[in-house]
């Protein structure tokens, strides 16, 4: 492990101080997730006007959006945290990866499906080859493959490292989804949101959107550590923290 | 003491794998007569109606041609990894990716080589107009060695499994896509008379990345897969 | 070559140990190799004789401790070609015969000075079943056609994984002979094995895995 | 149409939208319940392991001899 | 001593090959996910039409699940020949015959049947009208089997030779013709409303032969198998 | 089961040998086994022990000369279930853990009566380690799984190919003894091996192998 990592790091990196750092953090992201989620939806589906061309079909927007926006930043997180777990080795990292994959699947398969509930009025179809829909579809396979490649190998760590591989080849798709409506004109929208210049879309429901994606944020990190703190009993086993966790349940 | 250079152990891997291929040639031409019997098929199967068979004769050449490869992909570490000349490969005194680009050569060279000099056939037997079968070589000649060197990664990621054959259908699925859209725009592209040399350019690009790329990704990911 | 009992150890363990499922699978190893020394390694079965030569030959990673090679850290790339491997498992292609899978080690790992891989295969005891693939050969045969990198190959270090398993008394004394030959021209190796060693030339380091 | 009717009605979109949200939740809450469960296996399977640990390392080692 | 009952016996022979498919579950769903993709391929080679993708269904289908069937069969005895298992069973006290009667119902069970399970929803994707599935699905229910059967005979009588891929799909090829025709009759007359039951039938004459026969052919192939 | 040395021998080869490629593979052999003996085959690598072993199995067929089992010429179902093999090949599916072959070897053999699966493996050696697939063992605990079958199934033949090989001296000294109540309770063996057996049960009988 380099001596550049800042010691409070290499510290947090360390699995027991990890355990019980994100055991205190969670309730507390979880906490925002869920305000900021209520106040978004309440700003999405009450207070925001209905669109003059799409009527209240494009209130799907307020989750089909923040959760492909999450689907590629989780994987952008997923890929530097196995770029870090193969390079340093470093056993948090390959767990904060690992664990992101089904988080990232679960948002990426919401997207696939709002995006199809809305496409049936809005194109007159479910689904269609089209680049960002066959590229986001892609995505989730990349997802499933991290899953299931971490799973098939006996040895955990060993699974994590060919896993985080595979999530760092895969990593070039997450900007072909981004720039698929760029490079192929095709039926999905193009950029409508625009967080540094001037968005095309109205204050009314753009705030709501907005809203909902720092929401989803707040909820992967909680989401992140419930899942990590389960991940490291799993792979620290032999070690005596975790066995006095488990003599300690068996008890209560 | 002599080590050998570069060159000689290059050639002493790439002749290992196709005398060991030549000595199973019955597993060489499996995927031809695979990729035969698909062919033959597919008129019991839908009638032998020319036009509609025509139609279809270029995406089925294709799909059948990178499927027939899939099948050889598989075990193309798990018998060395058996009987335990990988560990001796991964000590040798040699850049282990080069000694894998060479395998990966010779799978091509076994697998898919065959496989295209066999496709004119498939494309008279569904009568794909002979016009367009210089430009399904083409997209095959790109296409073939794609999938050889991004399967070889994803087989060398799951060798340290043992459920490895859904995985890699799965991991392989989103990234040869790619590889057969293109394929196939450029082949039904000639067959209506359009430019058909942008969708070959972007292949030969990829081609290019993953001829450097591959290798590198398939030793590192070998080596994980040992590390058991 | 250097002579045996030079100050730095060929290769060094301190506190070595391997981790499965962050379980250590043997108690922690300290030893020291030399150059013209002999290991032993011993241990009951399952104690962690082939983990142990597997992580020496760089193809596991070093769970805890440390692994020394010449004095420096050992690195994939320090000791690259100077080891030579035989494990359970033979690393012959079944479908080869014996002088094809000679030729491609040499291929891969060169081989010594004035040797050729007819005369390895006829000392090593597999005269007239040169050409026979592998396959065909018997147990103690295939032992035979993989005993034969040893003749071969030039390195330093040998980590030999029960190398006596399926050989005969003549195949038993040729591998002693071999290691003797070895040692004496300044090479180490390291050998488990259930059965008695009768090597000759001085007595051997002993190595005890406790799982 | 009462102004919760059209609320629900979303504009004839209702068939689209609810699905949408509903399955938004499902997913998140399925995501949010499943380390839970398995964190009770992993420290259960653990259990077990230590228990046959110690069934290993009590092993004397030569097989009681018994005909 | 209790020496076990031939249905003991063939009760642990399945159970053993249930075991291992499950253990390596994702060699199960490997036929599967081939399906799948050779029917996803279909519509980005051929272009997304409707009509055309609906008028070549049926075959597809088939064509498709039989070639699934066929990637898996190569595989039924060899691991058992490698390990030693093989020889075990035929030093058993138990009909050999009988026991590889359950090897290949395992087989069926595990490579078929998932085949059968998503064959409705390949059918889906390539528009087949809903109608024709349930033919669809008989012709399948009766052609598998079939398949397995005739294969495991004919792996049996490789398994002894180093070049069994190609004998394999040599020898396969005109025994799984009629099967294919038979099918693809049957759905062919369902899809333009004509009576299908002539094909049917002929295809379960076809496999109460094969079950009768296929077991004993497959111990005695065997046998001369393992003599060398 | 009867007495040692009946006036019918269990097993008789006369003048038998085998051949491949129309060449034999050993001198022809003639030899008789009792109920209650066993005997030693010996010979260096290649000279066909394993071929005699899998000709007796009835896995090879007579190349010329006889098999007598118990008297009558050996035929397939003449012996069925009576004899136990155990080859190079250990015959252990590597998915599955030593509980579960175990069971299956059980399910198509049958097993002796008031044995248990659990109380083999326990005795055998593999204690702890019942449920770990076949795969993740040290090749001694494989051996040793297989040599499991030897106390689990009924038979009167044991046909054993090298048993020793891979196993520590406490498996060493386990097999021996396994031999010895096999031999006393009236069952016979036939047993290749390059190294020392030390049996105590009476003096083996020797069968040798020339190639
Ligand atoms: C299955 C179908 C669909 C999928 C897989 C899908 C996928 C995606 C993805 C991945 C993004 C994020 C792109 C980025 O920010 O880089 C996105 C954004 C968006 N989608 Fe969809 N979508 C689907 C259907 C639809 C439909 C039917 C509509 C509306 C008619 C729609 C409207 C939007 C809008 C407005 C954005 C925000 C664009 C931006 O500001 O960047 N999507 N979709
Ligand atoms: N691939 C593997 N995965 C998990 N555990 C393993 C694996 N290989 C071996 N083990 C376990 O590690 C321990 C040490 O095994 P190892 O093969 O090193 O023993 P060994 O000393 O070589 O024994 P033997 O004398 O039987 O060859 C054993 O308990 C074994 O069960
Ligand atoms: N499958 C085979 N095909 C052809 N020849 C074979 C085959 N198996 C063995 N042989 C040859 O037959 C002879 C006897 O082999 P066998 O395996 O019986 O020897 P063995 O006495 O068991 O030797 P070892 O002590 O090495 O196990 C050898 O010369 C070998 O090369
Ligand atoms: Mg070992
Ligand atoms: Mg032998």
């Amino acid at each position: 492990m380099s001596s550049w990592i800042p010691l409070w790091l290499h510290k947090l990196g360390s699995p027991p101080t990890f355990y019980r750092f994100a055991g205190t953090l969670r309730p507390w992201a979880m906490g925002l997730a869920l305000l900021l989620g209520a106040i978004a939806l309440y700003g999405g589906l009450v207070l925001a006007p209905a669109d003059y061309q799409q009527g209240d079909a494009y209130r799907i927007i307020f989750i089909h959006v923040p959760s492909a926006w999450m689907s590629m930043f989780i994987y952008a997180v997923m890929g530097v945290a196995s770029f870090i777990a193969l390079v340093w080795r470093i056993k948090l990292a390959e767990v904060v990866a690992m664990e992101s994959a089904p988080i990232g699947a679960a948002f990426t398969f919401i997207t696939l499906v709002t995006g199809s509930l809305w496409g049936k009025p809005m194109w007159g179809t479910w689904w269609t080859w089209d680049a960002r829909l066959t590229s986001e579809l892609v995505l989730l396979f990349l997802y499933l493959g991290v899953i299931g490649l971490y799973h098939a190998f006996e040895d955990r760590r060993q699974g994590a490292r060919a896993a985080a591989f595979l999530a760092i080849i895969g990593i070039i798709n997450v900007p072909i989804v981004h720039f698929s409506v760029n490079w192929w004109n095709t039926l999905h929208q193009g950029s409508t949101v625009n967080i540094f210049g001037k968005s095309k879309m109205s204050w009314d429901m753009l705030w709501p959107l907005l809203t909902m994606m720092l929401a989803t944020k707040f909820y992967y990190v909680a989401s992140l550590f419930n899942r990590v703190r389960t991940d490291l009993l799993a792979l620290e086993g032999g070690k005596d923290w975790v066995r006095k966790i488990a003599e300690d349940e068996a008890k209560s | 003491m002599n080590r050998p250079g570069v060159a000689t152990a290059c050639a002493a891997m790439l002749r290992r794998d196709l005398t060991l291929a030549w000595r199973r040639r019955g597993d060489i031409a499996m995927p031809v007569l695979y990729a035969l019997i698909v062919t033959m098929l597919f008129p019991f199967a839908l009638g032998p109606e020319d036009t509609l068979l025509q139609r279809i004769a270029g995406g089925v050449v294709l799909v059948t041609v990178l499927l027939a490869m899939l099948l050889a992909l598989d075990a193309m570490f798990s018998s060395d990894i058996e009987d335990g000349s990988l560990e001796q490969l991964v000590l040798a005194p040699q850049p282990l990716a080069l000694m894998l680009g060479m395998k990966i050569l010779a799978h091509w060279l076994t697998t898919a080589l065959p496989l295209i000099v066999i496709a004119p056939l498939l494309a008279a037997m569904l009568h794909l107009p002979g016009a367009v079968i210089p430009v399904l070589l083409l997209a095959l000649l790109l296409a073939t060695p794609l999938l050889s060197l991004l399967g070889a990664v994803l087989v060398a990621l799951t060798a340290g499994t043992r459920r490895s054959g859904m995985l890699l259908a799965l991991m392989l699925l989103p990234l040869c896509m790619p590889a057969v859209i293109f394929a196939a725009g450029a082949v039904a592209a000639a067959q209506q008379g359009l430019p058909w040399l942008a969708p070959i350019a972007w292949l030969a690009a990829a081609l290019v990345l993953a001829v450097v790329l591959a290798p590198l990704a398939c030793a590192a990911a070998l080596r994980i897969a040992l590390d058991a | 070559m250097t002579a045996a009992n030079t100050a730095v150890p060929l290769l060094e363990a301190r506190a070595l140990s391997f981790l499965r499922q962050d379980e250590p699978v043997f108690a922690p190893l300290d030893f020291q190799l030399h150059a013209g020394e002999l290991a032993l390694v011993e241990g009951d079965n399952g104690s962690g004789k082939t983990t142990l030569l597997r992580i020496l030959a760089g193809l596991l990673h070093v769970g805890e401790g440390e692994l020394h090679w010449r004095g420096e850290p050992m690195q994939r790339d320090t000791c690259t070609g100077e080891i030579l491997f035989l494990g359970h498992q033979l690393g012959l292609k079944a479908d080869l015969s014996p002088r094809e899978n000679l030729r491609i080690a040499a291929g891969l790992f060169g081989c010594r000075d004035g040797i050729g891989v007819a005369m390895v295969l006829d000392r090593i005891g597999l005269r007239g079943y040169e050409d026979e693939p592998v396959r065909r050969l018997s147990a103690g045969q295939k032992k035979r056609a993989a005993l034969a990198r040893l003749l071969l190959l030039p390195a330093t270090l040998w980590l030999l994984d029960e190398p006596y398993a399926n050989l005969d008394r003549i195949g038993i004394a040729l591998v002693n002979q071999l290691l003797e030959t070895h040692t004496a021209a300044g090479g180490a190796a390291l050998v488990t094995s259930h059965g008695a060693v009768s090597f000759h030339g001085g007595e051997p380091r002993h190595i005890r895995m406790h799982a | 149409m009462s102004a919760l009717q059209a609320f629900f009605a979303m504009g004839g979109y209702a068939i689209y939208v609810w699905p949408a949200y509903a399955l938004f939740f499902i997913v998140l809450i399925a995501d949010t319940i499943a380390p839970g469960v398995r964190r009770r296996r992993v420290l259960r399977e653990l259990r077990a392991r230590l228990a046959r640990q110690s069934v290993r390392q009590n092993r004397n080692s030569p097989a009681p001899p018994s005909p």
